[in-house]
């Protein structure tokens, strides 16, 4: 017997789109919003107060991905308390850690597929109908950008939910999850990998002139490796978020006081 | 402008802002008013001069058709460049080379109110934290549509005053900005995704060893010059392999 | 012409053809005396000018150079192309020009051939599987010789009246195929090589998940330009790689 | 005792090549050139006549492969039908399954490398040879094919008869004939995928014309993944053909409307 | 009780980088250079003359590696000699197994990241530096060269030296070694295809030139695939060396051969 | 030239041959004193014309700079070209287009006295060996000091000789080199790399399959042109993968 009928679920996915970026802060990302939307159902989950005060709790912790491909997880999350409010034997260490393993891949994911690509050509091509004030661009991508993003959220929001009230039936916690995750994991880092070279950028402007030869530090950067300059960079931010331990905030320091410090010295060049 | 004109922009600019959320979330809002091609329609409309509008939206557009947000990284704001620099070149009757040229201090701006709100968000973290260990759900699970207000103070308050006390304010502040200061603002947009690469390969990663699977994105794109799609055709082959190996069958 | 020749000439031009099999099957027609820089060559032969046949069998030639059929799909045929173009070009001592252009409607004439005998043959299927039935297994076996009528019919025929009545009674024909037809089968022939790759992959695709060999084998000549050559060996090292894994051991 | 002499392996190896495209028929395909080659030696394999019937009656299915890669597929079912007719357990299922599962990916491959590489590199060269008329062009053009092709295929057919009657020594049902039919299974997809690229062509017209600017679909296209609309079109031919079960005449007419259509309309150009 | 000090270990590496090349020969190539830096520490590993006879005898086998890569080498062997002499059971076939397995990998590595990569790109960037005379041109090429390769070198050699030392202990015999060995296999076969693709240069200046019209023998090798005469030339060495066993300085005299014929018929031009 | 200068300059040519040991082996030899970059201010030094010893020596550097010596294939000797070539030029006040020009015929003769070295050097290998079984352990250790003699004398005398006794000796000598031979040795150093490549394959090679491995890099580089680093990074990623499925697990 489902606690959660359509109407919920439907009312969840909902508050999920509109609010995930709503409370962004540097601390914990969108938890908020995916307190905000256990919150929602709570009550219908259970019916001690303390139950719901830690199912709740739970949802407080760091999360992040991006919000559209991303509206899987939330659906799967939500799955797995119904199943779990249901009696089924869930630890709360699985649903913490299906939320971690899912949020980077598919930020990573969304942000190059959605982000980096959908948004991207659907701008261009209004761009050009715009061509004289023309109202056809912006109506174009009113109607494409939501034609195809309202769907595409809901049928991961939805698919994600029952895959997630499945979860025991499939040996979640084994088999299909980890190879769900794993894959997700993989496609999530080549695709970072991939477009962090498309949209970092770092020119170095250092070169030797002598007389009529210029021998440029970037020429012989691009003939070792092309954007070595910002993968670099990259290694450097994950270096000091994961293995350094930094804070985003501290990094955005670092990164600023480099930008400073490399812009003035001519070291990176726009 | 009219104080009518000037509000309503103002309303439009702070639904638009990436972390307002009532035009859907990013659905309605950041991705689609908050576009500077829709804004510029929709300002054109409210201030009579939709064709214009447009063709200013869609010169900014330009400027920003590439940006992407990884982990909060936000190298350029298009909010006020759409918000503040169509009005103001419309009111103006300025030409869309204006609203370009001026669009870059203001994403400054824009970039500096994200990291505010981001900041000062934070408050309301707590807050939540704190009602729900009360028991107090209902005003926990409220927290986000709270949380608005810092938005709407960094947004609509802006843009009003722009709008609203005239074109001859805005630039003088912008020449505020020392001019030595673009160009480090522009190397730092350059830089600033890596940060959110940075996050969204900490929260992926499992092991060092798999830094082998961003390399190898990576030369497809710097090397090889592949379109994303097949790069993610590719990043699929890839996984479907290692399903294979960990599988340790063929799983077709 | 002489009779002598036009017989001749629709001999080969039959023999030389996708389904007549006498040469060798299409080791020595279709892919030998079919092509037309050697058809150039035979039938200047016939004709006593074999400098001018070659010549304009190479302008033929180049237009189907890459011509492919895959599962049934013929995007253009070369048969009437060469075996009526040239000796109507020679006899009429037109350039390879003229020859190349007509080789456009008679390829289309071709096509129609091609497929009403395909279409028309299914009667030897059934012939045949009766002749099994009831254990004629002899002349069952003979089907595939029999068959040759169709093909003799729909090739023999038109070549030798062609050339036979002559060159200006071709091109009269040639102009009752209105205009705006050419477009129509240019786009045809392009589009239609998808119907036999569609066909192979349905007889080798063993679930929807090995599409991604597909998209790989794709993306190697659409994003990355590869010859054939490579694109076989990266093929062989991927089947290598699965074998290696579907093995469950290393395989050297 | 082998039943089979050499000279009925020649015997059938010439047939095959022969009238492989013989009966081309929309119905079966080859059908009837392998029906015929079974015919030939069916007296040598068995004695009742009840028992050649059944022999030749399983090879009227259909068929349809490059005939001159696709020569190792006779072959080995030469061999296999060989080893049968002397008493092994080979069971009518394997040897259909065999050749169903050879065909495609052989015809994958020899349409590729014969047809799409072979042929049009032996042909360039033979155009550039033959300038000016000079005869060395068809001269070359047909020693060079004939002294390629005819050795090829014979050693495909002989060498994959060879593989046919050692079969069951090889648990051929199991083991290496699987891992080889899923090799040629994988080449031939990946071919068939590349050579769809090079050879299915379709450019579409549409542009939006705004004064000086233009903005072409095509090139729209083209920045998404190049070669899209011949990649969707292979596939809808695939899924008209597998997934609705379409005869080939069918999406053959199919194809046209659409050639019509989009080239009235100016959706497809040349 | 480690027989070795630091001081031994870091003797026999300087003996190794002084005279790897020194007395480079065409029967053993490197052989002499092991064979004297075991002979360096053969009286602190064995006591009985015997032992030490049959320790160097070891090391004066056949031996080619790229010295500065492949300083790894002499590393792990000398932890395997020394825990041999300790009394563990590392039977003779184990070290020369090892020595075999690994100089060909660690070859191929060596001449594509040092000769074929890094020497050039800290040579390009000194004659860029050098422009017109300037001595900061060979200067940096004398600081950058020696502070990457000792540091590498060293970091080689002393890290397989305690991979030497600990290889029984991590069964060596099988498992890890076998991985690594494996892995530095699969990279050395493929970066040695990628840097002959690179370095060996065949051009082919046969012609046919008729009239205004010229059709080159290169254009249609490279239609087929680019570089494929170094790719043939390579395989070819490749065949005579390991599948007839001739004498490299055979192989030698036939390329030599192959050159002058190639030359003076214009086959082969520069 | 003094006597004293060509001596030295003849020492430190010796010094900087491939299989001159003294300057840590190629560390500080072949690799750093032996570069024609290097070799040219070193000389300079020596001659007293630093600038124009480097300028001359980066144009020699040049033609070499991608040179490769993979199982003792040598295309080329920059030791002779270096060591004769360039204290010729700066004695006789030539030009650094002279020094390239004779730095051909003077490679060829490097490379004839390379391959003299490694010929005769089988003698101490013998001696090596024969003392080895005698018990002889500290001489046979010292074998590779003893083998300088052979590089020693095949590069210090000739290059004295040509530094001491002038600059009309050198290009006389080398004038008997036929003209016609300098095609042959540009085609010979271009394909001999191919021999030390088969070198290393043969003791790299398992089985023939890995083939496939070798086929790989060797597209990278000749059809997709990546960079060395990129086909590196892919070489470990097909490593990596190849030990998942070995190890048969996931590895990470
Ligand atoms: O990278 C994932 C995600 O991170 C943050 O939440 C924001 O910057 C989003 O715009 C982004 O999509
Ligand atoms: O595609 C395989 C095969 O299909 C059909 O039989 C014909 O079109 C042949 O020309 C083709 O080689
Ligand atoms: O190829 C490995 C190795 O082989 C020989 O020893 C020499 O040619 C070296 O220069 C080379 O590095």
């Amino acid at each position: 017997m489902a606690k959660l009928e359509k109407k919920d679920i439907r009312k969840c996915y909902v508050n999920w789109m509109t609010f995930a970026l709503g409370c962004q802060n540097m601390e914990r990302m969108m938890a908020p919003a995916f307190a905000r939307m256990m919150g929602l159902v709570v009550d219908k989950l259970y019916d001690k107060k303390e139950d719901k005060i830690k199912c709740m709790q739970r949802h407080t912790q760091f999360f992040n991905t991006e919000e559209a491909m991303g509206a899987i997880i939330p659906g799967v999350i939500l799955g797995m308390e119904e199943k779990r409010a249901e009696g089924e034997d869930i630890p709360d260490e699985l649903i913490q850690s299906t939320k971690t393993a899912l949020m980077g891949p598919f930020a990573g994911i969304g942000d190059s597929l959605i982000g980096g690509t959908l948004r991207p050509i659907l701008c261009s091509i209004a761009m050009g109908l715009a061509a004289g004030g023309n109202l056809a661009g912006p109506a174009f991508y009113c109607v494409a950008w939501l034609g195809i993003i309202i769907p595409l959220t809901w049928i991961l929001f939805s698919r994600g939910y029952k895959f997630g009230i499945n979860a025991t039936d499939m040996v979640f916690a084994g088999g299909r999850k980890d190879a769900i995750t794993r894959g997700a994991n993989l496609i999530g880092l080549i695709v970072v990998g991939a477009i962090s070279a498309q949209y970092v950028t770092a020119n170095t402007g250092w070169a030797y002139v002598s007389g009529d030869m210029e021998i440029t530090l970037q020429g012989i950067l691009d003939s070792i490796l092309p954007c070595l300059l910002p993968l670099l960079l990259t290694l450097l931010a994950w270096y000091l978020l994961d293995k350094k331990g930094m804070k985003i905030g501290k990094v955005f320091v670092v990164f600023i006081v480099i930008a400073v410090a490399a812009s003035l010295t001519g070291l990176l060049i726009i | 402008m009219t104080i009518f004109q000037a509000l309503l922009i103002a309303l439009l600019g702070y639904l638009g802002s990436i972390y307002g959320t009532f035009l859907f979330g990013t659905v309605g809002g950041w991705n689609l008013i908050g576009r500077p091609i829709v804004a510029g329609a929709v300002i054109g409309f409210i201030m009579g001069d939709v064709r214009n509008g447009i063709i200013i939206g869609a010169a900014i557009q330009a400027l920003y058709v590439g940006l992407v947000t990884p982990g909060m990284s936000v190298p350029g704001d298009v909010n006020f460049a759409s918000y503040i620099g169509i009005p103001l070149a419309l009111a103006s009757g300025a030409s869309a080379e204006y609203a370009v040229a001026i669009s870059v201090p203001l994403s400054l701006l824009g970039v500096a109110a994200i990291y505010s709100v981001a900041t000062f968000n934070a408050v309301f973290v707590h807050l939540q934290e704190r009602w729900i260990a009360e028991g107090k759900l209902k005003q926990a699970a409220r927290i986000p549509i709270y949380s608005n207000i810092s938005e709407f103070i960094v947004r609509f308050i802006p843009i009003f005053a722009a709008c609203y006390f005239g074109a001859e304010f805005v630039p003088k502040l912008i020449a505020l900005i020392p001019e030595s200061l673009a160009d480090i603002f522009q190397v730092l947009g350059g830089i600033l995704p890596a940060v959110g690469f940075g996050l969204l390969i900490k929260y992926t990663l499992k092991s060092n060893r798999q830094l082998l699977y961003l390399l190898i994105g990576f030369i497809m794109i710097a090397v090889l010059h592949m379109p994303i799609v097949a790069v993610t055709i590719v990043a699929l082959f890839i996984a479907f392999i290692d399903y294979q190996i960990t599988s340790g069958r063929n799983a077709d």
